[in-house]
């Protein structure tokens, strides 16, 4: 563990804010030093994005104060916290998508030349630098929102740690990372920290948290719960601060091994056949049978998040079929994808979510025809989301607040409570539980797990072993673009699936 | 200048380009027809270029034009001026210019800039005759409305002249509203000028005079059943549409705006001095129109349909 | 956490956001109250109901268009259309006969509106299929619909059927008076109609969620491009209803008729609080945005203590004014 | 512009989102080639550059404006305004006097610019205080700048200084005829200067961060406000410098100038392919959106063998048929 100085780096003091009249935070006291990486832990909607857009200046009017070095001060305005050295990765990604990615990691402090002209050389080629040390592989010159999910966040991570802070905040930052993403990030977090960099680590992959942070600060419910040194702490004892109560472990054994199934004699219900997609992957066979879950593992740009997107429709495919009961479905069109039972859940809430509509609108907006029948009604349609909101345990369960008001990892249950309004024949599963704590993923996961039961075929594509391991019957680990190898009927464990990838 | 193929006759056929404000007016597209018509008759090309009532296009199409061979050009500007440039342009090709209805340019510098004949209605003419009219039914007092066109349009400037001339005489007359109200010649905001005005006054109004016909005429309909049912309306253009209306008692009056008559002219004049091959000096700078009224009693009501005929085109 | 403000379905209602408009609706009322002195009256109101009832017809289509996030620059133009092929077949079927057969005279309405939807369905599958933005296919739309209008009528003045100028013109009567104009009831007809539509339906849910996010509505098996396609239907028919009830106030169609009724329609509805990005507003809206427009000019016209060429002045200053008012009690709020 | 080649060149100026528009514009002008035998000449590529430079230096500026994804409906009347006060200031410190020294006309020339910076710095501050759409806050300022102008002038045509009119007139000669006009060299400067601000400097790159997704620039420590007030003052001083020229160009100044101009500049941001939405586009996109849409008007002009009242109804069918045929290739890519 690093040294800590005596006066804190920055300090915060029964800070509070409120939306209208809801609480997000109450008189939290938090303390960073610099040279430690803080842990900062809590349930979905604790507070901990609130807390530390506080600290971003990214809301201006909180409550109580922050102290920098000793000093009280006000972060109004983002430019405030940006002059303090303070820089942030939001959790729900600011990259501005019909930009480079090279400008991306420049945004707000492009280089300049002498003579006032932006430094465009200089701009492509630190771009290429970076993230060539992250090492990963885009052409700098492209539109960001041209590249997934990943990439974005990656492109982020380098822009707040190359921004020269001395306080860098990261939510969330590993949410749709894969394990040597994860690593490379706690590689560069370490030197960081042996600069004397204070680095805030906001996670719900507590493994990770325990792993790499000096201290922890729990939240629960807008309160600070308390603020403990690493030492001493064990995941259980950490789930239990942040719940308020005990979690029956359920992702254990996978550390142990696993066994999986074999494949099922049953006739599958979903078969792609030959699937390709330019500059995604190509001659994808798969078949999937009901009551069947089907893991895809792979890398980033393994090409297994593109697979199942095509598979879901969101994209069409440059050659192969899907079929549904023998049926094959129309290429590149959702909408003949969900009429037949087909359903995608994206882990980019980009694409699922109308932040600025109500949560009861995004929710039925699938299953209209079946919530609402003819005649809306926001009572009744309200009254209809209630139930999945909770059941998914979507905090507040208000259908009627605007989606984009919930914190990250309840925006994400809304995108997933959509497809428990229908029959679901085949459900498609992309990280479908980015951002969800360690509770709501198990309770989320029970849901599919009972879709399951009652027939639905699912894939599920994740980049995160654990997840894979207790819930697929079958993986299938991908690789640039190609599947490498299935896992059925064998005993295999998190390392296995890590080598094999 | 070009001179063509010789037509029936062994009479040369001439070609000349022709523009008018905006061929979307009823009013100037009877212009068109009129030009169209007497160009067939008497062997003359006429080649049109709407002005699209933008002084911007006009400009532009004549721009693109002038460099072509004409044997002559009549032209309306949309507005005084725009078209100075090019006309110069033709000015220095000898190619006779004559300017139609409002003004080319200023009227001392018309030669200077190459304008031959200025052939015009006189506009404060024309709404002298029509208020006098409304003044007389009326009885020279009670209240009245004016409806204007467009305050930057000469011609329109010269009606709300002709209007306030005649006016000014009868001191018990009140304009309401103020004064003139002007609606861009566009009949919605006429229309809607005219109902908020109609609610203004708890008595009857009198009378109300418009600066054309199709700002009347889509007026008209608001008295149908009001306290000011027995309005006395009056307008200017005195085409088709407004003749109609003064037979069908709409209107108690037009003036005739002579449209047939201007374009016409022009290109007559145009061709004997082309074929005549007569001089800048031979002829007068300007040359005005008659504008007669019309109305019920005036007796001239279906002369002036005969003449305004499309098959006509005499007035 | 949970607090009444946000929850209770009262509160959400009387966001302030919606209230905005309405400010601006007071502010002007107050304004002309003061400053013109028959401004507070039964027949002021009628004249306002009279005058906003064309732009309320065409703004409630068009507020569907703007609501998935398009725009429909055709409104102006198509209505004029509508209205000219109306006059044209008024004057090839029934001609300057003195009665018009039942049959004929629903012909010559019927025909024109048909001809409006498949405008507006020819702008809709260009826009989706071509995927350039909508803004210049309906920009052409809009010249063809223009150029088409004047080559038909050569420029003519046109009569139309009498029930037209009744519906224009007329209305519910008292004390001899015309209090609710027939245009208004039809007025009201189509903007409930578009509410009900927006608020109680599929399609209307389709459409702001279309307009609110696309990517998600498609994945989640929406139809966008249908949708797209239907709102700009929606907006061509209402465009060419307007039409014909313009035409109808003006007793016939000439070629200057809805020029500005692009521009007025659009800000009408912008004016209400829809946005132009999508997703956000509705047909509520649209009504106090063309109630604050229409007696921004009918108020203005009454105003008689000023000269007629600063009044354009004036009416800039003063719906800046209420604007500005409006963004000031917001910031309070 | 030429460093950024050097990387991937190939593949950036090769998008076929960039290449869209110029489809267009290649289409039309194939089609005029054919359809009107004096299309292909020196004189119609002046005359293309000489209507196409107003359009030019006011779309410049629009096209800051629809970057950061607003817009600026009071481009139309600044440029008219900007050309009335100039005209004012003519005739009453130089009057009818044949000369026109030096300082005044430079005053005479510099205040109507200066006002439309204000003009500009008015709507910028209000939209981005009051929270409101600049849709409804720059048509009010349309509205002021209109009814200023029409009050200034009472609607009196206006001399403008002599230089204007050569600047809108004249240019450089080659055989006796005007080759390069002036307007169009200060238009080519504009368009150079606004490309160079918006893809070499911070500030341009903020306009771009701004409409691109204006949180995220806010996050960055852009001040999003300043940046949408001085797109506006941009957008504010080129529409007043395309007003003097316009003016310029008709030797004096009436009310009934630029009434098109705001329709044809966004038309032509638009039709370059910048977006409506923000963030996306350019200057270069502009410059070929404004041929296009000159080209189309010039070209048009030139087909003889067409009534002119069917005319319009061409330009509707032949910009459909180009922003169609761009739609085909771009699928087939
Ligand atoms: N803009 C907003 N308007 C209203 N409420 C908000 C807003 N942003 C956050 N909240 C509320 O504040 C609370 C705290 O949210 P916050 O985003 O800080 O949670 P979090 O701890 O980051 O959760 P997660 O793990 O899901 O990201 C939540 O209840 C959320 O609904
Ligand atoms: N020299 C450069 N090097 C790296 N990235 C650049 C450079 N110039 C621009 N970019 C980035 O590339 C993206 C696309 O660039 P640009 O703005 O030039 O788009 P465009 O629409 O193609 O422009 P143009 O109008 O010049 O064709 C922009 O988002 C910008 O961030
Ligand atoms: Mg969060
Ligand atoms: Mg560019």
């Amino acid at each position: 563990m690093t040294a800590a100085t005596e006066t804190p780096l920055l300090e915060c003091r029964r800070v509070g804010k409120r939306f209208g009249g809801i609480v997000a935070l109450c008189d939290v006291d938090f303390s960073l030093r610099a040279g430690e990486v803080h842990g900062v832990v809590g349930g979905n909607g604790a507070g901990k994005s609130t807390l530390m857009k506080v600290l971003a200046g990214a809301l201006p009017d909180y409550e109580g104060t922050v102290l920098l070095a000793g000093q009280p001060i006000r972060l109004n305005t983002p430019q405030a916290s940006l002059a303090e050295g303070i820089a942030m990765v939001y959790q729900e990604l600011s990259g501005i998508g019909q930009l480079s990615v090279a400008e991306n990691l420049f945004l707000g402090r492009q280089p300049t030349t002498r003579l006032g002209r932006i430094d465009w050389t200089t701009i492509r080629r630190k771009a290429r630098e970076w993230l060539a040390d992250l090492e990963i592989d885009v052409e700098v010159t492209r539109r960001l929102d041209s590249y997934p999910l990943v990439v974005r966040q990656m492109v982020e991570i380098a822009r707040a740690v190359h921004s020269g802070a001395r306080v860098l905040i990261l939510d969330e930052p590993t949410s749709a990372l894969s394990p040597p993403e994860t690593r490379r990030l706690f590689a560069l977090v370490q030197r960081l920290r042996s600069r004397g960099v204070a680095i805030v680590f906001i996670s719900h992959f507590i493994e990770d948290v325990l792993e790499i942070c000096d201290r922890v600060t729990v939240l629960r419910d807008g309160r600070l719960v308390e603020t403990v040194p690493k030492a001493g702490l064990d995941k259980h004892e950490l789930i239990r601060k942040m719940l308020g109560h005990r979690l029956e472990a359920a992702e254990v054994g996978y550390e142990t091994g696993v066994r999986l199934r074999a494949r099922t004699r049953e006739l599958p219900v979903f078969v792609a056949e030959e699937l390709s997609l330019a500059g995604g992957f190509s001659d994808v066979c798969l078949e999937v049978s009901p009551g069947e879950c089907l893991g895809l593992y792979g890398f980033v740009g393994a090409g297994h998040q593109e697979l199942v997107q095509t598979l879901g429709g969101a994209r069409r495919a440059s050659s192969g079929r899907v079929l549904v009961d023998s049926h094959p479905i129309q290429p590149g069109d959702p909408h003949d994808s969900v009429c037949r039972g087909v359903v995608l859940v994206t882990a980019d809430r980009a694409q699922s979510l109308f932040l600025k509509g109500e949560i009861y609108k995004n929710v039925t907006l699938a299953h209209l025809r079946r919530v609402a029948g003819r005649w809306l009604m926001r009572s009744r349609e309200a009254g209809a989301t209630r139930p999945v909101l909770q059941r998914v345990g979507c905090r507040p369960p208000d259908p009627l607040l605007a989606a984009g008001d919930l914190s990250g990892g309840n925006q994400q249950k809304v995108v997933f409570a959509r497809w428990l309004m229908g029959e679901v024949r085949v459900l498609l599963l992309d990280e479908p539980t980015r951002g969800m704590d360690v509770a709501a993923k198990e309770d989320v996961m029970r849901l599919v797990a009972g879709l399951k039961q009652q027939g639905t075929a699912v894939i599920l594509a994740s980049s995160e072993p654990g997840m894979l391991l207790t819930h697929a019957d079958r993986i299938l680990v991908m690789s640039r673009g190609r599947v490498t190898r299935e896992f059925a009927d064998i005993e295999t464990d998190k390392a296995a699936l890590i080598r094999s990838a | 200048t070009a001179s063509q193929s010789t037509g029936e006759g062994g009479r040369q056929r001439l070609r000349a380009a022709f523009s008018s404000a905006g061929l979307q007016g009823t009013w100037n597209k009877l212009g068109y027809d009129a030009a169209m018509l007497w160009g067939d008759l008497l062997g003359v090309e006429v080649v049109w270029f709407d002005g699209e009532f933008d002084g911007q296009k006009q400009r532009e199409k004549i721009e693109l034009i002038v460099d072509d061979d004409w044997d002559f050009c009549a032209f309306q500007a949309h507005q005084t001026g725009i078209l100075e440039e090019p006309v110069k342009r033709l000015k220095a090709r000898g190619i006779p210019v004559i300017s139609m209805d409002t003004l080319l340019v200023e009227r001392p510098r018309l030669r200077e800039a190459g304008v031959w004949i200025e052939i015009a209605p006189d506009h404060a003419a024309m709404a002298e005759a029509s208020t006098r009219y409304l003044m007389e039914k009326i009885g020279g007092k009670g209240k009245v409305i004016h409806i204007g066109g467009e305050s930057g349009h000469s011609g329109a400037q010269d009606r709300e002249r002709g209007f306030n001339n005649i006016v000014g005489k009868y001191p018990e007359v009140k304009v309401v509203g103020g004064g003139v109200r002007w609606c861009n010649w566009k009949t919605e905001i006429a229309r809607n000028t005219f109902d908020t005005l109609l609610q203004e006054s708890d008595e009857p109004i009198a009378g109300a005079f418009f600066h054309n016909d199709d700002m009347a005429l889509a007026c008209t309909p608001a008295l149908a059943g009001s306290r000011h049912e027995k309005m006395v309306v009056t307008a200017v253009d005195g085409q088709k549409a407004g003749l109609t209306g003064v037979r069908d008692g709409l209107l108690a009056a037009t003036s005739v705006n002579p449209t047939c008559m201007i374009h016409g002219y022009s290109l007559i004049v145009g061709q004997f001095i082309v074929r005549n091959k007569e001089k800048i000096d031979e002829v007068p700078k300007q040359i005005i129109l008659p504008s007669p009224l019309v109305s019920k009693e005036s007796g001239n009501l279906d002369a002036m349909f005969f003449l305004s005929d499309p098959r006509h085109c005499l007035v | 956490m949970s607090d009444l403000s946000n929850s209770s379905p009262f509160f959400r209602r009387w966001d302030a956001r919606d209230i905005a408009p309405l400010v601006s609706l007071a502010v002007l009322v107050v304004f002309f109250t003061l400053a013109a002195p028959n401004f507070l009256k039964v027949a002021t109101i009628t004249a306002i109901l009279k005058q906003g009832s064309v732009l309320a017809i065409v703004a409630a289509g068009l507020t569907f268009v703007l609501l998935c996030a398009e725009i429909d620059l055709s409104v102006g133009m198509a209505a004029l259309w509508c209205a000219c092929l109306c006059g044209w077949l008024y004057q090839r079927w029934i001609g300057g006969g003195s009665s018009e057969p039942f049959m004929t005279t629903a012909a010559v309405l019927l025909v024109p509106l048909a001809s409006c939807l498949l405008l507006g369905f020819l702008s809709g599958v260009l826009t989706v299929w071509s995927a350039l933005p909508s803004f210049i296919i309906t920009l052409a739309m809009m010249f063809i619909a223009e150029g088409s209008s004047r080559y038909l009528t050569q420029s003519k003045l046109l009569k139309i059927p009498e029930v037209l100028a009744v519906l224009g013109n007329d209305g519910l009567q008292s004390g001899g008076r015309v209090v609710v104009p027939y245009s208004a009831m039809l007025a009201a007809g189509v903007l409930v109609a578009g509410h009900v539509v927006l608020q109680h339906t599929r399609f209307g849910r389709y459409v702001y969620m279309t307009g609110g996010n696309r990517e998600a509505a498609r994945l989640a098996g929406v139809r966008t491009g249908r949708i797209v396609v239907a709102c700009l239907v929606i907006s061509a028919a209402t465009a060419g209803l307007g039409g014909l009830v313009n035409a109808g106030r003006m007793t016939n169609v000439t070629l200057d008729q809805n020029k500005d009724l692009l521009l007025s329609a659009v800000a009408c509805v912008v004016l209400g609080g829809t946005s132009l990005f999508g997703g956000e507003g509705g047909i509520g809206k649209t009504a106090i945005g063309v109630l604050t427009f229409t007696t921004l000019n009918t108020g203005l016209i009454q105003i008689t203590w000023i000269n007629d060429l600063a009044r354009q002045l004036l009416t800039g200053v003063v719906l800046m004014a209420a604007l500005v008012i409006n963004g000031v009690l917001a910031k309070r709020r």
